[in-house]
Order: C-alpha cells, then sequence, then structure tokens
C-alpha cells in the first residue's frame, strides 16, 4: 500500500498461528487472577459484604434478647439469612464494571467458550465473598450461642452453600447487566432461586447446633452445588451475550 | 413439508388472524362451564361432612392454583421456543402470558388464605402448597419487573425468555424443598382435603371449573397475543391493512 | 336463601374468595379487551398520522 | 499468505421498529480494506457489531472463509478482533497488566513482546501506571498496541482514531496499512478521513 510497508512489517507480529493460541483453561486462569489482581487493588469492596454480614448477626441479639436459648434457637435462620442477604449485597460488582469497559464483550468475542470464562470469573467472586464469608460464619455462630463442637458443621455448610448462592447469583447479576438501579430488581430475582440454599443450609445448621447427624442437608446441599456448576455458568453466558445485543 | 404449520406460526399476520377467529370458540365454552361448575359448587354439591360449606372454596382456589403453575410452564415454553428460533411471536406469546398467571397466582393466594383460616385457625399457615405459591407469585413479579425494566424490546424479549426457562428449573427444586422443609416442622393439623368420599356431585362442578379456566386463559392469551403482535409489529404494512379493511 | 348465603357460618370465607376469584376473571377479561383495543388504536393512529 | 475473504450479503438489521440496516452487501479479499463512513446513527457500528456477532441480523449472511460465521461462530472469532468506541481497558490495572490478560486470554504473549508493542505505539513511558491516570488519546494507542498484539486476520474497528492527535491517526492508518501488507482485512468505521496512507482503500457509505 505506500512505500513504508517493508521496514515497519518486521516490527509487528505475523498473524497468528493456531498452535500459540491459549488454551481453554489459560484462558480461564488468567481470567481467575485477573479477577483476583483487580479485587486486590480495591480491598474497600471487599470487606463491605463482610461487615454487612457481621452488622446482620450482631442486630438480632440487639432486636430479641441476649438470652443464650433464645438465640441459640434463631441462630441458623438468623445466619443464613445474613449469608444471603450479604452474598446478595457483592453480587452487584460481578459483572457490572466489565459490563462497562468492555471487557465482557472481548470475552464474548476472544474465540474462547465464554461459559468458561464466566465460571472463572464466577469462582474468583465466590472466592472473594463466599470464602471470607465461610470463615467467619463459625464466628458468628459462636456469637449466637453454638458450642465449638458445632462448628465444622456450620463451616461445611456455609461453605458448600455459598458455592450455589454465588452461581445463582451470577444469573441475576448477568440477566440485570444494562438496567439502571437494578439492586432491588436482583434481589427480587435472585432471592426465589436461592431459598433451596437457604432451607438447607439452615437446617444443616440447626442439626450441627443440636448434635445431630448433618450430613442429609449437607449432601442436599452439594447437589445444589453440582446442579448448579453445571447448569448456572450457562444461563449467565446467555444471559451476558443478550446484554449485549 | 410437516414443518409448514410452525413456520405459520412464526409469521404474524397469520398468528393475529387465527388467533382471532379462534378466541370465541375458547371464550364462550369457558363462560359456560364456569357458570355451570359455580352453580354445581355453590348449590347442587352437599357439604363436606367435616369442613361443612367451608369446603366450597375449593372451587375457587383449585383452579386458580392450577393456573398459577399451568400458565407458568407455557410462558417458559413459548419462551423457550423464542430463545431458540427467535421467534418473535412467541415471545408475544410469553409476555403475553405474565399478567394472567400473576393474577390468578394472587387469587390463590388470597383464597388459600381465606381458607386456612376456618381450617387451621389461621390466615397464614407455612403450609408447602401456599409457600410454593407464595414464591411462584415472586417468579412472576420478577419476570415482570426484568422485562420492564430492559428497554430494548429485543433484549427484554430475549432476558425475560431466559428468566423464565431458568424458573421453570427451579420450581421443581423449590418445591421440594420447601416440602421437606414442611416436613420438619410440621403444625399437627393440616389440610384435610376432602380425600375421603368425594362424590360425584363435588367432583363434577370441580372438573368444570378446572376444564373452564383452562379454556378461559387459552381465551386470554389469544386476545392479548394479538394485542402483542399488533404493538411489535405497527410500523408494518399488514397491521393497516388487518385494521382498515 | 339466607341460609344459601350463610354458607353454614362460612360466609365470611366462601364468599370473599368467590368474589376476588370472579373479580380476578373479570379484570383479566377487560383488561385483555382493552389492551387490543389499545393496540388497534395505535396502528389505526400511525396509519392516519403517515397518510395526512 | 492473503486471508479470507470475509463476504456480507443482503444483511438486515432492525431495532425493534427500526431497519438500522438495510441488505449491505460487500466483500473483501485478504490485504484489502473497507473503510465504513456515513452520518451519526447510520449503523457504522450496528454493522461492525452484527458482523462480529454480538448484534443479531435478522436477514442475510456473513461469510468467513466461504463459511456462514454463525455455523461456527467461535471459530470466527478466534481469527477476528473488535475495537468498540472504548478502549477494553481495566482502569485500575497498568498498560502491560491489561495488555497481558487482553492478548494473554487468545494468546500466549512474551513479555517482552508486550514492550515492544506499547512502544511502538509510543506510551512506553507510562506502561507501569494504571490506565485510569493515562489520557484518552493514551488509552487508545495502548488499546491500539494490544490490537497489533492479537495478531489476526480480520480487524473490526470502530472510530479508531477518536481521541488521538494527528501523530496518534497516523500510526492508525500506518498500522492498518501493515495490517493489509500481510495479507490481513481491516474494516474501520471512520468520523473523519485517515490522514495520508490509506486513500487507496475503498469505502463504502451508509445512509442515514
Amino acid at each position: 500500500m505506500s512505500h513504508g510497508d517493508v521496514e515497519v512489517a518486521a516490527l509487528t507480529p505475523p498473524i497468528v498461528a493456531r498452535s500459540s493460541a491459549t488454551s481453554a483453561l489459560g484462558a480461564a486462569a488468567l481470567a481467575l487472577e485477573r479477577d483476583l489482581l483487580l479485587a486486590f487493588r480495591h480491598p474497600s469492596q471487599l470487606v463491605q459484604p463482610l461487615a454487612f454480614f457481621a452488622m446482620v448477626t450482631l442486630l438480632f441479639p440487639l432486636a430479641l434478647s441476649p438470652e443464650p436459648a433464645r438465640l441459640r434457637e434463631v441462630a441458623p435462620g438468623v445466619l443464613w439469612t445474613a449469608a444471603l442477604l450479604a452474598s446478595l449485597l457483592a453480587l452487584e460488582f460481578l459483572f457490572r464494571d466489565d459490563a462497562h469497559d468492555g471487557t465482557l464483550e472481548q470475552y464474548a468475542l476472544s474465540g474462547q467458550s465464554l461459559t468458561t470464562l464466566l465460571f472463572a470469573k464466577i469462582a474468583a467472586h465466590w472466592v472473594l465473598t463466599g470464602v471470607p464469608l465461610t470463615l467467619m460464619a463459625p464466628l458468628a455462630a459462636l456469637s449466637l450461642g453454638a458450642s465449638p463442637s458445632a462448628l465444622p458443621g456450620i463451616f461445611a455448610a456455609v461453605l458448600i452453600g455459598s458455592v450455589t448462592l454465588s452461581l445463582i447469583g451470577s444469573i441475576g447479576a448477568a440477566l440485570t447487566l444494562g438496567i439502571k438501579r437494578s439492586g432491588a430488581l436482583l434481589s427480587l430475582l435472585t432471592l426465589p432461586l436461592a431459598l433451596p440454599v437457604l432451607i438447607f443450609g439452615a437446617r444443616a445448621t440447626q442439626l450441627a447446633m443440636s448434635g445431630g447427624p448433618v450430613v442429609a442437608p449437607l449432601e442436599l446441599l452439594g447437589a445444589l452445588a453440582v446442579l448448579g456448576t453445571t447448569l448456572a455458568p450457562l444461563a449467565a453466558a446467555a444471559a451476558v451475550r443478550i446484554s449485549l445485543e | 413439508m410437516a414443518w409448514t404449520w410452525f413456520h405459520r406460526l412464526a409469521s404474524p399476520p397469520y398468528v393475529y388472524g387465527v388467533a382471532g377467529r379462534l378466541s370465541p370458540w375458547f371464550a364462550w365454552p369457558a363462560v359456560l362451564l364456569i357458570l355451570g361448575g359455580l352453580y354445581g359448587g355453590l348449590v347442587l354439591a352437599p357439604p363436606d361432612y367435616q369442613q361443612g360449606d367451608g369446603f366450597r372454596i375449593i372451587y375457587v382456589h383449585a383452579p386458580s392454583a392450577w393456573m398459577s403453575l399451568m400458565v407458568y410452564t407455557t410462558m417458559a415454553g413459548a419462551a423457550a421456543i423464542g430463545l431458540v428460533w427467535r421467534m418473535k411471536v412467541a415471545h408475544a406469546a410469553a409476555a403475553a402470558c405474565a399478567p394472567i398467571g400473576a393474577s390468578f397466582t394472587f387469587a390463590a393466594l388470597v383464597t388459600g388464605a381465606l381458607w386456612g383460616e376456618p381450617m387451621w385457625g389461621t390466615y397464614w399457615q407455612w403450609d408447602p402448597r401456599l409457600t410454593s405459591e407464595l414464591i411462584l407469585f415472586f417468579l412472576y413479579l420478577g419476570y415482570m419487573g426484568l422485562r420492564a425494566g430492559i428497554e430494548d424490546p429485543q433484549r427484554a424479549d430475549r432476558a425475560s425468555a431466559l428468566l423464565a426457562v431458568v424458573g421453570v428449573i427451579n420450581v421443581p427444586i423449590i418445591h421440594y424443598s420447601v416440602t421437606w422443609w414442611n416436613s420438619l416442622h410440621q403444625a399437627p393439623s393440616v389440610m384435610r382435603l376432602g380425600k375421603p368420599s368425594i362424590s360425584l356431585t363435588m367432583l363434577l362442578p370441580l372438573l368444570a371449573m378446572l376444564l373452564g379456566f383452562t379454556l378461559l386463559f387459552i381465551a386470554l392469551l389469544l386476545v392479548r397475543l394479538r394485542a402483542e403482535v399488533l404493538l411489535r409489529e405497527r410500523s408494518s404494512s399488514w397491521t393497516r391493512e388487518a385494521l382498515l379493511t | 336463601m339466607r341460609e344459601f348465603l350463610d354458607m353454614g357460618g362460612y360466609a365470611a370465607y366462601v364468599w370473599p374468595s368467590y368474589v376476588v376469584t370472579i373479580g380476578v376473571i373479570v379484570v383479566n377479561v377487560i383488561w385483555a379487551r382493552r389492551s387490543l383495543a389499545r393496540a388497534r388504536q395505535l396502528v389505526r393512529r400511525r396509519a392516519a398520522g403517515e397518510a395526512s | 499468505m492473503p486471508e479470507g475473504p470475509l463476504e456480507v450479503e443482503d444483511l438486515s438489521v432492525w431495532r425493534g421498529e427500526r431497519h438500522v440496516l438495510r441488505g449491505i452487501g460487500f466483500s473483501v479479499a485478504g490485504g484489502q480494506g473497507l473503510k465504513l463512513t456515513g452520518p451519526n446513527g447510520a449503523g457504522k457500528t450496528t454493522l461492525l457489531r452484527s458482523i462480529a456477532g454480538l448484534t443479531y441480523a435478522e436477514q442475510g449472511q456473513v461469510r468467513w472463509r466461504g463459511v456462514d460465521v454463525r455455523r461456527d461462530l467461535r471459530a470466527f472469532h478466534a481469527s477476528s478482533a473488535y475495537l468498540g468506541h472504548e478502549p477494553p481497558l481495566k482502569p485500575d490495572l497498568t498498560a502491560r497488566e491489561n495488555l497481558r490478560y487482553w492478548v494473554g486470554n487468545r494468546r500466549r504473549v512474551a513479555s517482552r513482546e508486550l514492550g515492544a508493542a506499547l512502544q511502538r505505539v509510543g506510551v512506553e513511558t507510562c506502561a507501569e501506571q494504571p490506565v485510569r491516570t493515562l489520557s484518552a488519546g493514551q488509552r487508545r494507542r495502548v488499546a491500539l498496541a494490544g490490537l497489533t498484539l492479537l495478531a489476526l486476520p480480520l480487524w473490526l474497528l470502530d472510530e479508531p482514531t477518536t481521541h488521538l492527535d494527528m501523530d496518534g491517526q497516523q500510526l492508525v492508518g500506518q498500522l492498518i496499512a501493515e495490517q493489509l501488507a500481510r495479507g490481513g482485512i481491516a474494516l474501520a468505521a471512520l468520523h473523519h478521513p485517515l490522514p495520508g496512507t490509506l486513500s487507496a482503500v475503498p469505502t463504502l457509505e451508509l445512509a442515514a
């Protein structure tokens, strides 16, 4: 085309060969790494849902009574309602920035599986919100009168349940992309879908606190997590594509 | 070819015309069946040996509850067709379903509560059926909220369709978890739906109501579908021709 | 007749149930017809607007 | 080795009631470019987005190497790069980190390569700063560096010269010329004519 072509052409890479393409797993790992790095540059976003969780568990002793027997009775419900609301609060950050700056668009056009990339994003979101929540839940349970022997069961329940909460939440977060003031709508879409997690999680916590066998509700929580892992990223990817149309 | 009917269904002018011709054929039988069912339910059927005349609420509660589920299933089916084949008419049908379903879910909730007071001694009992019904109501609200929240009509169609499909996968899981939860906290007296001794004079009005409501739904859907199709196609020439001739 | 309206003492529950359900049906019918009328009106107005 | 060709046939897009694109058709072979011009709202962005497969076209076909792209959208995406109005960069990451993740998502890229590309577009001095602190023009240059690093046969560029100074606009022209010289294809929606080079590239004028 122009006279300068020959010398500059040497500087730009030749059109890429298929062999040097990033594998699906590699792309997912990079997406995960990027989200973690970004989160650590903005730690306040991480702390807020946790502080919210702690605040809600604090509200109940103040509103009901500090009497241990009474608190022990409501503890499972309090714990799981607070966890559900905290994870809901964190959901707004899941895709919002990426939709805004065009990252989601590039993901959708990258030739990689959008489902896999979103799964990596959801995994990052869980590491950033679900894991801290899991670490904090036993402490909150202690403050509500749980005995130390109940803590492993509670820990396991929140660990498994929070995975499903992140997965289910991703669908609502993706569907509400591009809607202004989507907070209330996001809760309306997500909470009904999250009810089974609340029910099984609270039951597991209750059994753990009363010394009963926690295996059955944990298995049900696990089944939900497996189902969510297979279906939620697919639905979220479809929703993201729709939001880009 | 076997697929021609399918393609014709995708054509808005065809659907507009056929829906207009069909709707009276569903509307009038529906009216007759519902009137007959009302007469049979209120006058002909004998009082229940346990619940007395209170059981007559079943003739409006059961059909409303049936509608709430059937309409949701229809909506999700239409939504899935719209998503997969990008069929505008299917999206219009799904959009037409939502307000009908939501209003009958509301009726099922109110009549359920009114039935609950004499039977359980309280208007609201967390029984699995009523609880599931309430969640279904929220699913409808979420669907309509999402549809209203997205400005672009195509995107609103597709996003709400995806939500309807996700919802229909979740309804059984939610229902199962709610039933499971209820079996743990069951109150001693549960609704005794006239299982023993349901006589023919009791059953026939119920069947008439169920069929009448179903036909009514089809008639309402056809009328609403025509409205939706007209709105979506308001700038194409066939709508003018259909209305001005 | 009095007896019928009394519904064996359940009048306060039976009649509101029927009123609500029939109300929902009537509202749905009016709603559906009105939405169709509105859509037709919109198309007619557009056609008239473009013709003039 | 010439790439492509990219063929667009009878493409029509409605947005709600609006018929945004009406029967657009053209064909671009490897080593060729196409400038898309037209007033605001003529559908330049929509055309690029529907070629990329983001916006659904009710009618018509886009073919890449003779195959309808909808039959294997991912394979098509693996050989095309789309650059929208805004550079797809994270404000909280540095220019270098941004490119590492953006380009790395598609192909393995060495750190040395990143440095060379950033130098080429003239932002090597701020490569380690968060993109947040860069000017709009500098961000655009970082995005251009990413585009060259992706090293893909098909470029779909929406207003690539926005926020760029004269020198930067010249750079865009040069990069496109290089892309064509190595047998690639470039489609660019342009508001202002590119200075210098690309006068030989044909133009598709979209009417409002």
